[in-house]
């Protein structure tokens, strides 16, 4: 490992150090970290849009003659609109497009996966024969009492409040297991981390002695 | 007519694009896919409008030199640097310049970004711990289900867990596939459902507010 | 100070389709019900056979989802058109917005600054855009007062759209001085360098309410535990499952899955669009019905009724 | 004792940041390798590969960024190792920038043990194409019109192994690592309901619940999720790699969370009856 490798390796660890110092309380190192990260990585989405973007989506198809690419040029620089107090309005068609295209894409992506499949992988044949059968009771049984609780024609009082009430219970079983699911990967995080220090401070050891 | 037209815009494009998810037809397909890329187009001039306002507020900050000026200084510089170096420098042809392995911005990339990003990320080993300790108390017949099943299905998916108790790591799928997995359809059922009628009310006009004021 | 004026005129018991007094013959729940069932009961005609497609104008094994999404269009156009001819529409209160009011209340209270989130997603999710609802109406709360209202931004696109709408909340409070460009921030596109910016606001700008609506990620964590930190109120809301159970552990309250929507409908300035909470709760009801049926019919091994619920 | 306990009902959170870095990283340096099963998502992931038959084209797209790295470079790692050990053609492709980077360390790292692999007949990389679902859906018309080329600007049409490649129909199957967004959800959405591909994901582990129901509905052949999920596949596929490793640190670990939470709530029923802060719910 030459010499300009194992001082861009410092300056990472130091800014790792930097990052973690804030655990401890902030603290100018912290805060130098956090500004270098926003302002660098600012930059970076910059880049990453002119090269991935504005370039090959928009300055090479109007080079190659797709004249039709003016149009989406045209709604971007209409954003620029904004700059002026006067002519602001004038982003307003943009806003319409993006948020057009966005609910437009969602509404049947959404009705076909989060609603009619889930309502399809739901319809399970029920029993108390076996206990896989009495599982897909219980399934149902739950994601009915879930479903109750979001019902907002309704007080939850009564019968119909502790269907709600067991609905809730079902979402904090869900909920306990979601964060129960997650501490391995956080932790795998911080493991890497770990392991990229101790790499760091061994190839020093090595380069100083 | 400032409403109106932008209204008519996203009316249009919406139940386009809610008609195209029913035909099949090729030359449609790549109609919208057209489209699509559009979308992508018109965000990349937005984000000059964010440069600016980044700009913006940090240059007033370090002029008035308000609280944090000499770090404020600090991402505006970085900021600029890194545009420099990577489309300034590769327009002029200056060595290191543009982006990818081997230019200035890779290092920065792979030297300052990519760490401070993996370690931000990091953090949350120490948070989701901290979290628990203070949240998961049986107070509650609700906050004891939570504690207690996040607890299981912790110790059940490490190694230690399955030497407690061989089925744990079965116990652990038939929570994810039955509690869990009914409350989450329950929830993607209403969002989905309360998403779009907000997306319907969008489309329709009937929602407005995100266009402002007059 | 209220945030539901009209809207809450419209919250009287009246029962619009649920059985308690109804009788069942002039009820619209069960008349869409029954007539709903009674074609489903007919055999599905989609056939699913691998044809090419890529000549033909429509799609026929979706034809059940053109049905499912005209029959849900009609549901929610009808109860907001009859909000809208003055029927009342029995909604309860969504206890989230409780929540929001209160801790907007605390920090006005003691002049600290309100701290608004919404999400990390760009302004063509559908979760920003009810965030951007909610924001127009925590900024004219807090116009009365001379506390910063702080709107961390993650996507450019969200900055114009939060910047109208804070300035229009302020506007209606008909304190349109009151109104700092500069509160409106737009960070980082980067996940994670936005969430290193927010937390500098939460640990420096010691906002007493962190109001978080909108889409999240990992991210969401980080800023709840930093918010706990520096004691604020935390009251956050999202769709996104997977980091619902942060927000639940962490925050005072959290707004769950569609109540995030409902809330932003409360909020919005039309009170006659809760209307659409009432055509969401008639589809879930029916969605229960269906439910119970496909599950008894499919015990009995009669599958026709399932397959019209199968997309390819 | 009264005060002890009241001390640590409300710990100061440094102390538990402190046994948190200490648990991880002491078992990093001394690993011990405790034992473990496979769960079900992670053997069908594995047989789905098993009972292709040799020579088939496997596409795997790697979606992920340095990010989520620590949890999905093993299973990309892994995932190489075991297509190339039955003989299988890989096709590489992003649809995250960073993911190309990434992507081509795993190959290398595989190649090592396979050094008679050739570029272009047992394994091509696409590179990486922006346009998130757009290319899935492109891809789904035609691959070599959605990539005219591979990572280096060869033409794919004189690459031998894409000969005959020319949408998912071509395809037997395909390996999704996902960081997130575009990733699994997308691929099932877009191209699996659409195109009827077999398709099998290897996610971090927060995203793993959001993706059990695609296991459950048949959507998915399996999953491994997060390390566990790739320490699983590590021992299916016989080749213990940094995932198997770092199980001892996540065993530690999660066993101080828990005394945590032990500690915390043994505290907390003894000072019972201080004003509580924190509602948890409703």
């Amino acid at each position: 490992m030459g010499t300009a490798e194992l001082i861009w390796n410092g300056v990472a660890a130091f800014l790792v150090m930097s990052i973690y110092s804030f655990l401890y309380k902030d603290n100018p190192f912290y805060k130098f970290a956090e500004h270098l990260v926003v302002g660098v990585s600012a930059g970076y989405f910059a880049m990453i849009l002119y090269y991935n973007a504005f370039l090959p989506k928009l300055i090479n198809p109007l080079r190659a003659g797709q004249y039709w690419y003016i149009i989406p040029g045209i709604l971007g620089l209409l954003m620029w609109a904004r700059f002026s107090q006067k002519w602001q309005w004038l982003s307003r068609p943009t806003l319409g497009f993006v948020i057009g295209s966005g609910a437009g894409v969602a509404i049947p992506l959404y009705l076909q996966n989060y609603v009619i499949r889930q309502v399809h992988a739901t319809m399970l044949p029920i029993g108390f024969t076996s206990w896989p059968l009495i599982t897909n009771v219980l399934i149902i049984i739950m994601v009915f009492c879930a479903l109750a609780y979001f019902f907002f024609s309704k007080q939850h009082k009564g019968a119909f409040g502790a269907a709600a009430t067991f609905g809730i219970w079902t979402l904090m079983v869900g909920f306990g297991a979601g964060f129960g699911m997650t501490v391995m990967g956080r932790v795998a995080l911080l493991a890497e981390r770990v392991v990229f220090l101790r790499d760091y401070f061994a190839q020093l050891w090595g380069a100083l002695f | 007519m400032r409403r109106e037209i932008p209204i008519a815009i996203c009316f249009l494009v919406g139940i386009s694009f809610i008609l195209e998810y029913f035909i099949p037809h090729e030359d449609v397909l790549s109609i919208f896919e057209t489209i699509r890329q559009w979308a992508i187009i018109v965000i990349a001039f937005a984000y000059v409008l964010g440069i600016a306002n980044l700009v913006r507020i940090n240059s007033h900050v370090i002029q008035r030199k308000g609280r944090d000026w000499p770090y404020k200084i600090i991402l505006v510089v970085s900021l600029f640097f890194m545009i420099t170096v990577g489309i300034i420098f590769d327009i002029f042809g200056i060595r290191l310049g543009g982006i990818g392995e081997g230019t200035i911005f890779g290092w920065v990339y792979f030297h300052a970004q990519y760490p401070l990003q993996a370690t931000m990320f990091s953090l949350l080993a120490f948070f989701i711990a901290s979290a628990a300790f203070r949240a998961f108390r049986i107070r509650t017949f609700q906050a004891s289900l939570l504690a207690v099943t996040a607890i299981l299905v912790m110790i059940g998916r490490v190694p230690v867990g399955e030497s407690l108790w061989a089925d744990f790591p079965d116990f652990i799928e038939w929570i994810m596939n039955v509690p869990q997995l009914a409350g989450k359809r329950a929830i993607m059922i209403g969002a989905a459902l309360g998403a779009i009628s907000t997306a319907l009310k969008v489309l329709t006009g009937l929602e407005r507010t995100y266009l402002g004021g007059e | 100070m209220p945030i539901i004026s009209s809207a809450e005129l419209q919250i009287q018991s009246n029962n619009e389709f649920f059985p308690s007094n109804t009788n069942v013959k002039s009820n619209p729940f069960f008349k869409v019900l029954f007539l709903f069932l009674c074609f489903l009961l007919i055999d599905s005609p989609l056939s699913f056979a691998a044809e090419d497609l890529s000549e033909s104008w429509f799609n026929p094994n979706r034809l059940n989802m053109l049905i499912f999404l005209i029959l849900f269009f009609a549901v929610i156009i009808y109860f907001i058109q009859r909000a809208k001819k003055g029927k009342s529409l029995f909604i309860r209160r969504i206890a989230g917005l409780d929540a929001i009011e209160e801790a907007v209340g605390r920090a006005t209270e003691m002049g600290r600054p309100v701290l608004f989130v919404p999400g990390i997603e760009d302004v063509n999710q559908i979760q920003t855009v009810a965030a951007m609802i909610i924001l127009g109406n925590v900024a004219k709360m807090v116009a009365d007062y001379d506390t910063p209202l702080f709107v961390p931004i993650c996507r450019p696109f969200v900055v114009p759209v939060a910047e109208e709408r804070v300035k229009e909340g302020y506007a209606a409070a008909g304190r349109p001085d009151a109104y700092n460009r500069d509160n409106v921030r737009y960070i980082s596109d980067e996940q994670f360098a936005y969430a290193a910016g927010v937390q500098g606001i939460m640990l420096r700008d010691r906002p007493m309410a962190n109001l978080m609506f909108g889409s999240f990620f990992a991210e969401s964590l980080m800023l709840a535990e930093t918010g706990f930190l520096t004691g604020a109120i935390q009251v956050a809301g999202t769709a996104n499952i997977h980091q619902l159970p942060f927000f639940v552990v962490a925050c005072d309250y959290t707004i769950i899955g569609e109540e995030l929507f409902a809330t932003s409908a409360y909020l919005s300035k039309e009170p006659k669009l809760l209307g659409s909470l009432k055509g969401s709760d008639l589809a879930k009801a029916i969605i229960i019905g269906i439910l119970a049926l496909g599950a008894i019919l499919e015990t009995l091994g009669i599958t026709q009724f399932t397959r019209w619920f199968f997309i390819e | 004792m009264r005060k002890i306990l009241e001390k640590l009902e409300s710990l100061d959170r440094r102390i538990i940041f402190i046994f948190i870095g200490l648990s991880i990283a002491i078992p990093l340096l001394f690993p011990v390798y405790t034992d473990f099963s496979v769960t079900a998502p992670v053997e069908g992931f594995y047989d789905a590969i098993e009972e292709l038959s040799p020579g088939s084209k496997v596409l795997v797209s790697c979606d992920y960024d340095p990010g989520s790295m620590p949890e999905l470079f093993p299973m990309n790692v892994a995932v190489f190792h075991h297509l190339f050990s039955r003989g299988h053609k890989i096709i590489v492709m992003q649809l995250w920038a960073t993911g190309t980077l990434l992507a081509e360390r795993a190959m290398n790292e595989v190649l090592q043990e396979f050094p008679d692999k050739r570029y272009g007949e047992d394994y091509v990389n696409l590179g990486f194409k922006e346009g998130r679902e757009v290319v899935m859906v492109s891809m789904g018309t035609s691959i070599p019109k959605t990539f005219p080329t591979d990572a280096q600007g060869t033409k794919l049409e004189e690459i031998p192994l894409m000969q005959g490649v020319t949408n998912f129909d071509d395809i037997t199957i395909l390996m999704n690592i996902s960081g997130g967004l575009p990733g699994t959800k997308e691929w099932v959405l877009q191209v699996q309901s659409r195109y009827g591909v077999k398709l099998g994901s290897g996610c971090t582990a927060v995203s793993a619940p959001e993706f059990y129901p695609y296991v459950q509905s048949g959507q998915l052949v399996g999953l491994l999720g997060g390390m566990k999920g790739a320490a699983e596949y590590e021992k299916l596929v016989q080749r213990p790699g940094t995932a198997q490793r770092g199980m001892d640190a996540q065993s530690v670990s999660h066993i101080v969370v828990f005394l945590f939470i032990l500690i915390g709530n043994i505290a907390y029923f003894s000072v019972k009856g201080k004003k509580k802060r924190l509602k948890v719910s409703r």
